[in-house]
C-alpha cells in the first residue's frame, strides 16, 4: 500500500468525497488559496472551484452557523476550524443548534455536518492554540467525536463522518499531520465507535487517543525491555464509547491506565475511568486506574514548559511501570 | 408608499394588486389565526393546562404574514423564541402547534421542543430558536446551500431588535453579502429586548442602518402593516433572486403583550402599551380589505368566525393528543443508520 | 437566624459586597430595572444605580469580555448570564482570555471576575434552556467553579468569588432560587474548595451537587427506613476539588456513588469516581463506582420526558439500594 | 490634511507643531525599534534560535507609533497576534520581549507566553491576543473601568481588518457606543487576515463605514503616515474624554512580511508587495522630520545607530536569559491568596 501523510490522507479522502458526492463542500479559513493553515485543504480550491472550497471570513460562530443551516437545507458541509481553540467561538452552533436539532424536533431532520479542528500542543504557540478539548464535545449528546491517530484512519473517519447523517468533529493532532503510514486508495470507511487494539499485552490497558497512542507505543517498547507487557488500545472515537474492547481488555490485564493530551481534570480518560470502575471489568481490576493526561496549566510557551505540560514517553513509561509494579 | 383610494379605482398600492383575493385572505386568515393562537396558549397557560415556557406575538401579526405570504414550501424561514406567527405565517397547522405547546406526541417536535422550538421542514420552516440571534447563521447557511443548489429559493431570517446586537447579526451578514446570498433578514422592532429598549442596546436607531455596515439595502417599514411589510418582501426577494444578495427589512412593531409568562412590564407605560393596541394589524388589514372592496364586511366575519373555530378545534386537538412514552429517549438523539447495529 | 430564599440571599450577598467595595458592580441582560429574569438582582438598580447594576445588550461575548477587562482595569466585574446555556456565546472570553491571561502573562496579573448562570432542568424549557454545563469548566485550569446548594452558600461563595482574586463560575440551580433556608445577616463566606458533609452514614457515600444534594438526601431518608444508612456530601465546589473529604468518606462507607444533574458521560460525577478510582481509597472499595447523572440527550420539553432525563430522588433511592445490596 | 511647507515656515501640519522634538524623535525611534526587532526575530527564526510563531508588523510601524505616543502608562491598549509594534509603541522594552520571544524567566511573561501574549502592565498594555478579536471586549472593558474610576484615560484597541468580521468586534463597538465608553477603535487593515483580502472577506471597501453602525465617527487614515494616525488618535482621544464615547479609526497598511513564519505569499502578488514596500512608513517620517527642519540627518542618523545597537543588546540579553526551571507550573495559575492554605 502507498504511504500517505495523515495530511494528505485528510486531503484525498476529501477529494474522494467531493467527487463522489456534489453536496459536499468545505469551508474554512484560508484553506482555499492558503491550502490550509496546515496544509490540508492545499489544492482542492483549484481541483473543486471556489464554490465548494470557501473561504470564509474569520468569523466562527457565524461559520458554523452557515455549516448547519447548510446541512439542513440538503447540503454537506465540512468545516474547518483554524485551530480547535477556535471552536470556543463556536459552541453556541455546534452545541446548541447542530448536536440537538434532531432530538428537539421530534427527529424529523438530521444535521449532516462534519467540523474538523487541528489540535493539541507541541507546536511552540502557547495556551490559546494548544488546547485539547475534545471532552467537551464528549459530554454533549448529539454529537459523535472522533480523534485518529493513523494516516489511513485520518481518511477513513473523515469518509464516515462526512456519510454520517449527524454532526461529527473530528479532532486531527496538528503533530500528526506530518505522520506517514499506508492508507488505502479506495475510500474505505473506519467505522465510528470501534476502539482498535493496536498492540496487544497481557500486564496492563492503556487506553490512549491521538499523538497519545504513539507515546504509549513507544513506551510499551521500554517497557517491554523491563518484562512488562502492555496492551495498547487506540480509543478513537470518544463519543459515542467503544465499552465493549476497552472492558474485555481490561478483564484480561487486570490494570487500566488511561493518556490523553487534555487536562487531567474531566479528560477523556476520566470517562474512561469512571466507566471501567461503574463495569463488570471493575471486580478484575488488581490496581487503581491511572490517568495520565495533561498538567492542570495552560499550555506553556517555552518547549521545554510545554513539554512538560502533557504526557511524554517516558513519563507515561514512568507511570505504567508504578501501576504494574504496584508502587502506585 | 402610494395611497390608495379603491372606491375611485385608483393609486392603490401594488400589494393589493399584486396579491389576488383568495391570497389576501388567506393572509387575513393566518392573522387571525396567530392571534387567536397566541390567545389560545395564554389561556392555556392560566388555566394552568399547560407547562414551560412561551413568548407570544400578540401585535406582531402584520411582519409575520407579510414576510412569508409569498413564500413557496421550498423557501425556508429560521424563526425565534417568539416564533409561533413565523411558523403559521409558513404554513404549519394550529393543532400540531398546540399538540407541541402542550407536550403531545402528536406535535411538529412529539412533545421534545415545545413553544420555543417549533419546526416543520415540510413547509420550510427550519425553527424556531431558543438562542436569540441563534437563526441568523442557520439561515444564512440555508441560503448558501439554495444557491449551491442552484435552486430558485430565498431564505427568509427572522429576529429581534434584541438580536441584532449578537456577534451572530454581524457575521451573518456579513458573510450573507460577501457572497451574494439569497437570505433576506427581517427584523422585528418590537422595541424591546425583554425589558431593554432597543434605545437602550443599540447604537443606532434604525437597526435598518447597519446593512449599510455589509452593503445591503436596508428598509424601515411600518410592521404593523401587512402592505408595508409585503412590498419591502417582495422588492427584496426579487433582489435575491436576481442574485444581488441579501437586504435587511426592519419592520417597526410592537408586542401588545409581556416578554414571556412572568413579565411585570416595568419597563415600559401602560400608555405606550394601550397606544400601541389601538395601531392593532389585524383590524387595519381587514379595513383596507374592505375599502380596497377586496373582501365584503361578511367574508370578514367569515374568516372570523373559522379562525375561532379552528382554534377550539386546535386546542381540542392537543388536549386530547398522546402524552410521550418515556422508553428510550436516548434512543432519538441520534438518526438510524441504515445496516448499522443498535 | 432568618430565613432567606436563595435568590434572596444572592441578592442580599450583591448588595453587601457592592457596599463594601465601590469597585463591585453587576452586569446582566435584564438585571435592571426588570430585576433579572429570575428576580435575583431585584431592586439592586434603584439602590445602587445604573452605573453599578448595568443592563447589557444581548451579546453574550462582548459582555463576559468587558467583565474580563474591567477586571484587569481594577474593577471588580460580576456578571449574570441569564441562562447558563448562553455561556457557550462567550466560551471565547472565559475559556481563553479570563481563565489563561494570569498565567500566559508570567503571572503578572490577575482577573478577578465573577460569572453566574442560572442552570439545570425542570422549568420546562426545553434543550437550549436547560443544560448543566458545568463540567466543561471544571476542565478548564484557571477557572474556580462553586455550585451551591444552600442559601447560606449562595450568599457565602458568591461573597468567596468576589474576593476572589481569579475568575470564579458560580453555577445556580433554577429551580433552588425559591428554596428557603438560614442565611446569617452578616457576610460570612463559604470557603471555595471545601466539600460539607449534609448527612452522615456507614453504607455508602453519595457525592452531590445543587439540586441533587436535596434529591440524594431524600433518598437517604427513603432508604433510612430500609436500614440503608447514606453519607451524603454536598460538592460545593467543582474546582478546585475537595478531594480529602470524598477520600475520606469513602475509606469508611467502601462505597460510592455520584450523583449529578449534567450528562452522565464526563459530568462532573465522572471526576470524582476516576478521583477516587486513583486514590487511596481504591483498595477501600467493595462495589463499582456508580454514577447517576443526567440522561445522554438533550433535555425534552414534555413535562415526564423533561424529569425522566436526569435524577429524581426515586431513582436515586433505586440505584444506591442496588449499590449497597449489591445487585449492582 | 494640511500641506506641509515647513521651510517656508507656514502650514505645517497639528501633528509637527503639537508635538516636541523630543516627542517625535522618541517616535522615530519607536518606530526604528518595531523594526529592527522584527528583523531580529525574523534572524532568530530563520536561524533556528527561536521556537513557536510569530506574526511581524514590518511595514505597519507608523500605525503602532501614531497611535500610541500620546498615551500615557495609566491609558491601556489591547493588541494583536501582530502586537510587537504596539507593545513597544506602548514603551515596553525590546530585551524583555525579546526574553518572552525566546522563552525565557526574564521575558514580559517569563516565557508562559511568548510573542503572541507579551502584556507589560506596567505600561498599561492589557496584552497581545492569541485570539482574533479578542482584545475587542477586553478593551471595552477596560474603557468601562476607566470611566467607573472617573479616570481620565483612554482604552486603545488594535485589530486588523480580518477581526472586524468577526462577532467580538460589532457587540464590542455597539457596547462602548451605548455606553459612551473612552475607547479607541484601531483597526490595521493591512488588507489582508492572513491569505483573504479584506475585499473577499468584508462586504464594505472602508471598514471605517462600519462606524456609523455604532452612531461613532469612523475616519480612514493613511495608515503609513504617523502623522495620519496621530491626528486621528489626537481627535478621538479628545472625543473620548469630552465624554462622547468610542470612536474608529482605520489606518490602511500594509504587512510586507508573510503573515506567519510558514507563509508562501500565494494569495497575493509580489509586485503589490514591492510597491508597498515603496511607502515604507519609517523613511518617509525620517524625511519630513528633516523636511521641517525637526531633526537633522544626523539626528536620524544617531536614531538609527542606537536603535541598531540596542536591538542587538537586548537580543544578548535575551540570549543570556534563564530556561524556566519547570518545577509545578500549575501553581502559577492562580493568584496566591493571603492566609490560604497551599
Ligand atoms: C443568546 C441568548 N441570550 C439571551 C436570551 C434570553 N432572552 C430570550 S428572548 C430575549 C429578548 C430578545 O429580544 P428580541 O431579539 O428583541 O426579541 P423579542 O423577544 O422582542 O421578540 C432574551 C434576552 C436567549 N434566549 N438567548
Ligand atoms: C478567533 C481566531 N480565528 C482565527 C485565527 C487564526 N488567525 C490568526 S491571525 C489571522 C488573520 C488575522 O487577520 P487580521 O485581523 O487582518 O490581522 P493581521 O494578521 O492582518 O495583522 C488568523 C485567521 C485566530 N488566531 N483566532
Ligand atoms: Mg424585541
Ligand atoms: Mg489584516
Amino acid at each position: 500500500m502507498r504511504e500517505l501523510s495523515y495530511a494528505q490522507a485528510i486531503h484525498e479522502g476529501l477529494a474522494q468525497a467531493m467527487e463522489a458526492d456534489p453536496r459536499v463542500f468545505i469551508m474554512g479559513e484560508d484553506i482555499g488559496v492558503y491550502g490550509g493553515a496546515f496544509g490540508v485543504t492545499g489544492d482542492l480550491v483549484e481541483r473543486f472551484g471556489a464554490d465548494r472550497v470557501i473561504d470564509t471570513p474569520i468569523s466562527e460562530l457565524g461559520g458554523a452557523g452557515v455549516a448547519v443551516g447548510a446541512a439542513l437545507a440538503g447540503s454537506r458541509p465540512i468545516l474547518e476550524f483554524q485551530f480547535s481553540d477556535f471552536m470556543t467561538l463556536a459552541m453556541e452552533q455546534i452545541v446548541n443548534q447542530a448536536a440537538k436539532i434532531r432530538f428537539m424536533f421530534g427527529g424529523k431532520t438530521s444535521v449532516p455536518v462534519v467540523f474538523r479542528a487541528p489540535t493539541g500542543s507541541g507546536t511552540g504557540a502557547a495556551g490559546q492554540h494548544s488546547q485539547s478539548l475534545e471532552a467537551w464535545f464528549a459530554h454533549v449528546p448529539g454529537l459523535k467525536v472522533v480523534q485518529p491517530s493513523t494516516p489511513a484512519d485520518a481518511k477513513g473517519l473523515l469518509l464516515s463522518a462526512i456519510d454520517d447523517p449527524d454532526p461529527v468533529i473530528i479532532f486531527e493532532h496538528k503533530l500528526l499531520y506530518k505522520m506517514k503510514g499506508d492508507v488505502p486508495e479506495a475510500p474505505e470507511r473506519t467505522p465510528i465507535g470501534k476502539a482498535v487494539v493496536r498492540r496487544t499485552g497481557k500486564d496492563v490497558t492503556v487506553v490512549a487517543t491521538a499523538i497519545m497512542v504513539h507515546r504509549s507505543l513507544e513506551a510499551a517498547e521500554l517497557l517491554a525491555a523491563e518484562g512488562i507487557d502492555c496492551e495498547v488500545i487506540d480509543l478513537r472515537t470518544l463519543r459515542p464509547l467503544d465499552t465493549a474492547t476497552i472492558i474485555e481488555s481490561v478483564k484480561k490485564t487486570t490494570r487500566l491506565a488511561c493518556v490523553y493530551e487534555g487536562v487531567k481534570t474531566l479528560g477523556i480518560g476520566t470517562e474512561i475511568s469512571a466507566m471501567i470502575a461503574e463495569s463488570e471489568a471493575f471486580d478484575y481490576l488488581d490496581a487503581p486506574i491511572m490517568r495520565l493526561g495533561g498538567m492542570e496549566t495552560p499550555i506553556p510557551y517555552n518547549p521545554q514548559l510545554e513539554k512538560s505540560a502533557v504526557p511524554q514517553a517516558d513519563t507515561i513509561a514512568e507511570g505504567l511501570r508504578k501501576l504494574v509494579r504496584g508502587s502506585f | 408608499m402610494v395611497k390608495t383610494d379603491a372606491r375611485a379605482g385608483k393609486n392603490v398600492r401594488p400589494f393589493y394588486v399584486k396579491y389576488s383575493k383568495d391570497e389576501l385572505r388567506e393572509a387575513l386568515r393566518r392573522m387571525q389565526i396567530i392571534r387567536k393562537f397566541e390567545e389560545g396558549a395564554e389561556d392555556l397557560y392560566v388555566r394552568g393546562l399547560s407547562y414551560g415556557t412561551m413568548h407570544l406575538s400578540v401585535g406582531q401579526e402584520a411582519s409575520a404574514v407579510g414576510a412569508t405570504m409569498m413564500l413557496k414550501n421550498s423557501d425556508y424561514i429560521t424563526s425565534t423564541h417568539r416564533g409561533h406567527g413565523h411558523c403559521i405565517g409558513k404554513g404549519a397547522e394550529a393543532k400540531y402547534m398546540f399538540a407541541e405547546f402542550l407536550g403531545k406526541e402528536e406535535g411538529y417536535c412529539r412533545g421534545r421542543g415545545g413553544s420555543m422550538h417549533i419546526a416543520d421542514m415540510a413547509t420550510g420552516n427550519l425553527g424556531a430558536n431558543g438562542i436569540v440571534g441563534g437563526g441568523l447563521p442557520i439561515a444564512t447557511g440555508a441560503a448558501m446551500a439554495i444557491k449551491q443548489q442552484k435552486r430558485d429559493d430565498v431564505a427568509v431570517c427572522f429576529f429581534g431588535d434584541g438580536a441584532n446586537n449578537e456577534g451572530a447579526f454581524h457575521e451573518s451578514l456579513n458573510m450573507a453579502a460577501v457572497w451574494k446570498l439569497p437570505v433576506i433578514f427581517v427584523c422585528e422592532n418590537n422595541q424591546y429586548g425583554m425589558s431593554v429598549s432597543a434605545e437602550r442596546s443599540t447604537a443606532v436607531k434604525d437597526i435598518a442602518t447597519r446593512a449599510a455596515a455589509y452593503n445591503m439595502p436596508g428598509v424601515v417599514v411600518d410592521g404593523n402593516s401587512i402592505a408595508d411589510v409585503a412590498e419591502a418582501m417582495d422588492e427584496a426577494i426579487a433582489r435575491a433572486k436576481r442574485g444581488e444578495g441579501p437586504s435587511l427589512v426592519e419592520c417597526k412593531t410592537y408586542r401588545t403583550k409581556g416578554h414571556s409568562r412572568s413579565d411585570r412590564n416595568r419597563y415600559r407605560s401602560k400608555d405606550e402599551i394601550e397606544e400601541w393596541k389601538l395601531r392593532d394589524p389585524i383590524p387595519a388589514f381587514a379595513a383596507e380589505l374592505v375599502a380596497h372592496g377586496i373582501l365584503s364586511e361578511a367574508e370578514v366575519a367569515d374568516v372570523d368566525a373559522a379562525t375561532t373555530q379552528e382554534i377550539a378545534a386546535a386546542i381540542e386537538f392537543a388536549q386530547n393528543g398522546t402524552d410521550p412514552t418515556h422508553i428510550d429517549i436516548a434512543s432519538e438523539v441520534h438518526t438510524p443508520i441504515l445496516g448499522a447495529m443498535a
